[in-house]
């Protein structure tokens, strides 16, 4: 099969979507590789270390015409969308749910869509998670640019000077971001306080030496598939509660809270941003899913009070080389699973299919 | 009067024996240990027949002697050197019985020759008698039982009243033993029923007793037939047996309950726990998969410090319990001792990418002994012991062999190809995926259960006196 | 009661084998349980020199049978004791 | 005594010369503290904050025109030269060797300076040691800046889509901020490689975890009072080989090497930097004294062959609040040491004291 | 033939000494171990008194006896509750004597009334009283010497050829008493000369022993004694001065060789070194500033163990040994023992701001068990124990008392005012100040020298023991 | 030689308490050392039962004197013995 990846147009994508190593191994598979001058260079990847491993790098409409099946980081914009022709193959982060436009338009040209965010959490496709991948860097480099971001160190220090006591981090959710972001603000040394409303998080935050912030009434959360489905009200007004003390102290506030199709729950008031320490950070890496502080933007810096606000969207992306490396890998599995050499062969009720394939035949599938 | 080397030879053939049972207490120890002890025998029996002397005559039929010794040497020898190795503990029994078929022998000759001479023998001499002859018997036919049972020969068997049966015919047996000793009852022929009748509780008493127990029951009466050689050493006032036959009798009821106490029990419960119905051991659990082993800390440690590689497949338990700290510390004791230790580490062990990393990195594990599953995968073959520590799903080979399984086509840590697996868990709950896991059953795997933080504390404390 | 003095001499003896018995058994791992069993029963195999003794003594038929048969199986427990003992043990040869 | 601190002028600079706890401490000895109106914001400190430990709040002038005695954090500019009167005394940062003629000019206004970072590297004199207190917060700061900059994460990780080696880092120079800054690679899970040329540093690297890179010769190089004085030309040149092969692998550098009087050798020329690998970032924190890497541009982004080369000169204060804690603290200890509730009085024979009097009476001493 | 009750007080007395004798040898057991044996002993006693039968006839003169028992339980009471707890080495040492004493006066009774009753004594009981003498008389005249020089009424006193004239008195005195066993010389005169031989060479042996070796010695007197009783126990073949004095005899010369290998010296060494004339103890080192003690890891860990208060000062050395994982393990292993433990971080320990902290958080400590120097600094003289861990320019004292010290001026962690400072480094070498610390110096201080990973790995596993 | 059956039991006996002795002293926290000296001190006074037997049987003044002696010093031995080692031992008690 004929695939192809093209540059990433976002301003903030430095991501690509195959790296060199994995152009490798499709080629060992018997696909064939196109790939856009320069595509790799923000993540790391010169032209020459594709060549290498037996890709063609070709101007960009050249990838696009001669490629059957193209595969992308960044949700497709209206631009991108027309340069595709219907009977090609689109594999890429969509969002379906927040990005029924997208979707449609996409549908509509005749392309068939592979979502990779769309992937069902079940062990077989482990390989294939991007989600995983993806918020795991995402979620260290959220504690990173925080502690930069931060007039503060993490770790406790007793110096000459005088003693400078530890950072105090808080976290909103424990899912994939989540948990990896309490292990980088650990090792960094801060003393970290976590929130989520899956009961078994409990657990696994503190396998992680940090402190679960306990809230009753867990057991009534409604979790499907591994995502928050629905929570009770008066849930997330003992959450709000319970949170306070820790939120008023925390120097840096990590968020990371979804509920079902991605969408995030507001969590942190603006009430609550202005009783917050002055110099404090707040990391909202819900942002692109609207925030859960109710103050965030995407990707613009807000300061409220002496609280700065921030809703990065592209944390994964600052870790262009290995989000790129991880990403391929994704995708690698995820081909294997539906792609031979010869081209798509899939079967639709298959769980994994069924649940990536949102686009086929000019249909829109949900 | 004896002649003064003789008892010279005998001392130190005692002090042999101690020292051999004293070396036969640790790995290091134990071999070197065991050939002390055969030493002094060989000491003890060659003195004996060179230097005996009765009435101020050396031993008669020498030549019968030897004889008799050559034939038991060759067949020992060759039962000992065929028995495969999982039938030690039977072969064991056998050989025990042997001696306590031996002490009532002589007992018996005691008896006859006792009445042949007319003497009226002492109190000590026939309570010496009649103990070695009871104790002997039963030793014998008890001994006889567990190895036909090991062997699967026999069943478990039992009956309405056993006990009661047993209680009263223990009773019975002593009661004739003790009016033999004050004389009240007397003759050859009581002799011979008083023999049938301890042989008979020999087999009573180990009829009903479940598998599992019988190295226990084996240990017990391996101390009795020492008592019965002492009794011996009474008899003829001989130093050596008297002190062979009272060190076994006391080391061998300690390690009695030594044995107990390793599998949580007490020596009565094993005794007549059985009469209650309840015969599966508590060192083998059952489940609908089938029956798992469990394993000490101290075994766990004696295996892996005897190895020569050691891979650790560290899962979301050692993160829970937070024994990542322990974990390195048991590598460095492992280490130490020459062993080869390495983690394998599976890309979903925890609960979140790169959560070993995360926890070994803590504790200060170098990164170059964390090695990848597709790597260590072809290691597993070569690899004496697998310790897992709290993982479940990574190493659950349904993920091969079950297309139902949730985990079904995940690549797992191959831990099962090794030659031995001891899996450090609190309990056989399922892990993340909520299914059973097969390893667990397999005959080269062992459970060790616990929190992983105090099962690593005490495999650390084990390895360092091994 | 009368105790004469050798048997005295025997009770002392028996009472502080018992406790050095007990005291050599102490952290004893318990992979060795067996083998340390199946050592203590060859050593109970000296047994045997009782046996020899009545050979040695014996006038008449019946006690030279019994008492052939009393030696070997004596050592059979002494000689198959020992061996088998010293099988069980090949795993703890240190590795080169 | 009556102090004043104004805001800092340098539009980097966030740091403030005393915070509130101390502020309490200086009126307990009985001085006077007058504080310019919003000095602190960006520190974290408001003025009600400074209110509250006792200080008076005034306008800049107000400020200026009552203080006996000004505290300082950065070099002050010839504006702020301007602004102080003859018989004033002022505390800051001076570097009176690289800033002759900063010194020069206070000196002809008649201004006495205490320059904080002449303070000589003796025991006694660790509680007032600002190079101490700010380059070790700045160690801390330019690893985590550092790690937000790279394209990839520092920890080992083996994941369900492929393992991530651990990124390495490459220290030059393990004085206060060299070693904190292995602290805090090491923490984050980076393997890191260190280069130094006082011999006694070997231990001490190794006592972090870090790996020493070994050069031969280091005995013969000259260290006084803690600084490295004079290294051979082959003492280098022999450095260079031994770091090469760690420095092409590298993906974080982080430069600290000063030699006496504190200026900077150059380490990496423009020639390593093409060798380096794509995507490697370096963090020259001797930019202010010239750099240790030859492209190096104090406070500018640096891009050379995929390699970005930072020189930030604001490291300590983009932790400004920790850096102003430990700063107020560093001069509160000094001021016990020279000045009393009613003036000065300290003895010019004084190790300390002579090290740190820099201009006193209208001249400049040295 | 003897009564049968006093032989079975006998053997529990018997029991009771080994029970005791095993109790002591831990520190959870040691107090009821000595009650026991006291016990044991009271039995023995009052059983002799009230039990024993000579030629069938009870005892006579137990008036007498009761007031010869009263006196010395008055004296020897007195005596034991008056002496300083620093003084107890030399008490021992006197009531060793004092055995010693008792057992060569019996000796000469014996013989006397051996001579008196006209009977050709059998070889045994001749080996026996003589043995019993010079032994009995040699532990007398040492023990008191040992006593006199541990009192410092007596210096090392050594003269040219003195290992020439003890080997040749001690020879003199063996051959003389063997001529006494074979019969070749006899008398009662021969006998006060033997005696009086045994005495001077005591005095002879222990001389010029050094201070620091004392305690080896009286140990080694000790378990002469022991012997010297157990021959007692063959004169009247009475069993339970036999198995005390045996079990003494054995257990003592055991305890000897245990405490010079604590010494890291053999026992020769420490009875002939002195002749070489470097009589200053291992365990004591010299040096301008004063003398030092050492201290050994068990010992630490039993005072660690049975603190309240331990507060552990790390520096750099923790740092240079990596050792922070296995000071981690220390602290958790004493906290199980219900010790309070500390650490006290100075602000300039280690070679950067905040060394100490980032070890500590590497290997896990929280952080609320991190004390800043003033707070921990009122703590100390609360404290039992402080454990230096590779620090010490930030303990040294001379930061407040030495004006010309490069550090004077400098805070210090005040561990000096602690109860007991252990100081764990790899030498008496300066740190980065490069200057003394006399806290090394202190009474309450004692070293323990090696690589702090490797000490504390030490540390941890006495620990565990205690 | 000849050994009489009695001595050779003592010869035994003798043996093997060594041996219990030495394997009573196993592993003892060298704080325990001098404790453990002192008890056994205490033990060994155990010789002072020679002297009660000796001053029960004396028949002259000098043997009662010199028993008298005797057993004042055996007495001084157990009771001084075991009340300094009972003194040594109180910082073990165990804390509250
Ligand atoms: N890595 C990821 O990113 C990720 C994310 C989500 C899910 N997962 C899933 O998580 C699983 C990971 O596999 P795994 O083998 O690491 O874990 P696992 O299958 O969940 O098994 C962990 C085992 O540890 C034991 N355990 C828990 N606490 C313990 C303690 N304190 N001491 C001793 N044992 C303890 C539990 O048994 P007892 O209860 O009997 O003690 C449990 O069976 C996989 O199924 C994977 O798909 C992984
Ligand atoms: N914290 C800072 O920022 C900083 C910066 C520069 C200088 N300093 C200075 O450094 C000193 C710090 O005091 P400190 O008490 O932490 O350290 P120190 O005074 O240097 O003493 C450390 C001690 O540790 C011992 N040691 C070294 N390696 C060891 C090992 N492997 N095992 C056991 N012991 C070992 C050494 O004795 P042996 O050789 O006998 O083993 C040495 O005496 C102060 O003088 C301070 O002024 C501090
Ligand atoms: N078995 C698999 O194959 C697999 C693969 C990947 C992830 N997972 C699991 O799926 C789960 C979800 O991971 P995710 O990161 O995608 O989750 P997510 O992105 O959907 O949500 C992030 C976290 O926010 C939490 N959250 C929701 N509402 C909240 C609230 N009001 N307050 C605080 N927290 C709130 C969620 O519980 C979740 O932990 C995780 O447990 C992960 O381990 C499983
Ligand atoms: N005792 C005290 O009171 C005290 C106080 C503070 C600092 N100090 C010590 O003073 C020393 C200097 O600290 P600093 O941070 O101010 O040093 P610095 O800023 O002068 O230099 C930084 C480091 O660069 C190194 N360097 C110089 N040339 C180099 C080269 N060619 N290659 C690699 N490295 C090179 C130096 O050796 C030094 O380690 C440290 O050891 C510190 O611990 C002592």
């Amino acid at each position: 099969m004929k695939f192809g990846v093209v540059s990433e147009t976002g301003p903030r994508e430095r991501r690509v979507a195959t790296v060199p190593s994995v152009v490798a191994k499709l080629i060992a598979a018997g696909h064939t590789v196109h790939i856009e001058q320069g595509a790799g260079l923000r993540a790391g990847f010169d032209d020459e270390m594709y060549r290498t491993q037996g890709a063609s790098v070709l101007t960009r409409s050249d990838v696009l015409t001669q490629s059957e099946c193209l595969l992308r980081v960044a949700v497709p914009n209206a631009d991108e969308i027309n340069e595709l022709r219907a009977g090609q193959t689109l594999v890429s982060y969509i969002y379906p749910k927040r990005h029924a436009d997208v979707l449609a338009s996409l549908a509509a040209s005749g392309v068939h869509v592979f979502a990779m965010d769309a992937l069902p959490r079940i062990t077989r496709a482990q390989t294939m998670d991007v989600l995983s991948s993806q918020n795991n860097l995402a979620g260290y480099k959220a504690v990173v640019i925080g502690a930069a971001e931060l007039g503060r160190i993490f770790p406790l220090m007793m110096t000459a000077a005088g003693t400078v006591p530890p950072a105090k981090v808080l976290i909103y959710g424990a899912g994939v971001a989540g948990l990896q972001a309490i292990a980088t603000a650990r090792r960094l040394g801060a003393q970290v306080e976590v929130t989520d409303v899956r009961p078994e998080t409990k657990e696994q935050v503190e396998s992680l030496g940090a402190k679960f912030i306990a809230v009753e009434g867990l057991d009534q959360v409604n979790v499907q598939g591994g995502y928050v489905a629905a929570i009770g009200q008066d849930v997330l007004e003992r959450q709000k509660v319970a949170v306070e003390k820790s939120l008023t102290a925390a120097d840096l506030v990590i968020c990371t809270a979804l509920v079902t199709g991605g969408t995030a729950p507001t969590l942190i008031t603006t009430d609550q941003v202005s009783r917050m320490k002055r110099g404090a950070v707040i990391i909202d890496m819900a942002a692109e899913a609207g925030g859960n502080c109710e103050l965030t933007k995407a990707d613009v810096r807000i300061e409220h009070g002496g609280v700065l606000v921030l809703g990065p969207t592209d944390l994964a992306s600052s870790a262009a080389q290995n989000a790129s490396e991880l990403y391929a890998k994704n995708v690698l599995a995820f081909l294997a699973h539906v792609a031979t050499s010869d081209g798509f062969a899939f079967d639709v009720a298959d769980e994994i299919t069924s649940a990536t394939l949102v686009a086929h035949n000019g249909q829109v599938r949900t | 009067m004896i002649d003064g080397l003789l008892p010279i030879l005998y001392l130190i053939a005692s002090v042999t024996f101690i020292l051999g049972i004293k070396m036969l207490g640790s790995p290091k120890t134990a071999r070197a240990g065991n050939l002390v002890a055969a030493a002094g025998m060989v000491i003890a029996i060659v003195g004996t027949i060179v230097l005996y002397r009765h009435n101020g005559q050396p031993l008669h039929n020498v030549t019968w002697i030897l004889a008799a010794l050559a034939v038991g040497t060759a067949i020992g020898w060759v039962m000992a050197m065929r028995v495969k190795m999982t039938a030690m503990p039977q072969m064991v029994s056998f050989f025990n019985g042997m001696g306590g078929a031996c002490a009532a022998l002589i007992s018996i000759l005691e008896y006859k020759s006792a009445i042949a001479g007319g003497l009226a023998a002492s109190t000590g001499h026939s309570l010496a008698t009649m103990a070695g002859l009871i104790i002997g018997a039963v030793s014998f036919s008890g001994s006889i039982i567990a190895y036909l049972k090991l062997e699967d020969r026999l069943g478990d068997i039992r009956f309405g009243a056993q006990q009661l049966v047993n209680n009263g015919l223990l009773v019975a047996t002593i009661a004739v033993g003790a009016a033999m000793v004050i004389g009240s009852m007397s003759g050859i022929s009581t002799l011979y029923i008083l023999t049938a009748m301890a042989l008979v509780f020999g087999i009573l008493f180990v009829l009903p007793i479940g598998g599992a127990d019988m190295p226990v029951v084996i240990s017990l009466l391996n101390s009795f037939t020492g008592v019965a050689a002492a009794c011996g050493g009474f008899l003829y006032d001989n130093m050596v047996m008297l002190i062979g036959g009272i060190l076994v009798g006391s080391a061998g009821t300690i390690l009695t309950v030594v044995m107990c106490n390793s599998m949580n029990r007490s020596l009565l419960n094993v005794l007549i726990g059985n009469f209650g119905g309840a015969a599966s051991g508590a060192s083998s659990g059952g489940s609908s998969a089938g029956s798992y082993r469990e394993v000490s800390a101290a075994d766990a440690a004696v295996m892996m410090a005897y190895a020569k590689q050691v891979v650790i497949v560290p899962g979301y338990g050692l993160a829970v319990a937070q024994a990542q700290h322990v974990c390195h510390q048991l590598e460095h004791e492992l280490e130490g001792k020459g062993v080869t230790v390495k983690y394998a580490i599976h890309p979903v062990a925890g609960r979140m990418p790169g959560h070993m990393n995360v926890l070994l990195a803590e504790a200060d594990v170098a990164y170059d002994k964390l090695v990848e599953m597709e790597e260590i995968n072809s290691e597993f073959p070569t690899t004496d012991v697998v310790l897992v520590v709290g993982a479940n799903d990574v190493v659950n080979p349904a993920a091969k062999t079950d297309p139902t399984s949730p985990i079904y086509g995940m690549p797992i840590l191959d831990a099962e190809l090794s030659r031995q697996v001891i899996i450090m868990k609190r309990s056989m709950k399922a892990g993340y995926a909520g299914i059973d896991n097969e390893l667990f059953y397999r005959p080269n795997a062992a459970m060790l259960f616990g929190d992983a933080k105090a099962s690593l504390t005490a495999l650390v404390n084990e390895v360092k006196q091994v | 009661m009368i105790i004469d003095e050798s048997t005295l001499s025997l009770i002392y003896l028996v009472v502080l084998m018992a406790f050095l018995g007990v005291e050599l058994i102490g952290h004893v791992p318990s992979v060795l349980h067996t083998p340390l069993m199946s050592g203590a029963n060859a050593i109970h195999g000296v047994v045997i020199i009782g046996s020899i003794i009545v050979m040695g003594i014996a006038d008449d038929t019946l006690s030279m049978v019994l008492g052939f048969l009393a030696v070997v199986l004596g050592t059979l427990n002494v000689v198959g004791g020992f061996v088998v003992t010293n099988r069980m043990l090949e795993m703890f040869r240190r590795k080169p």
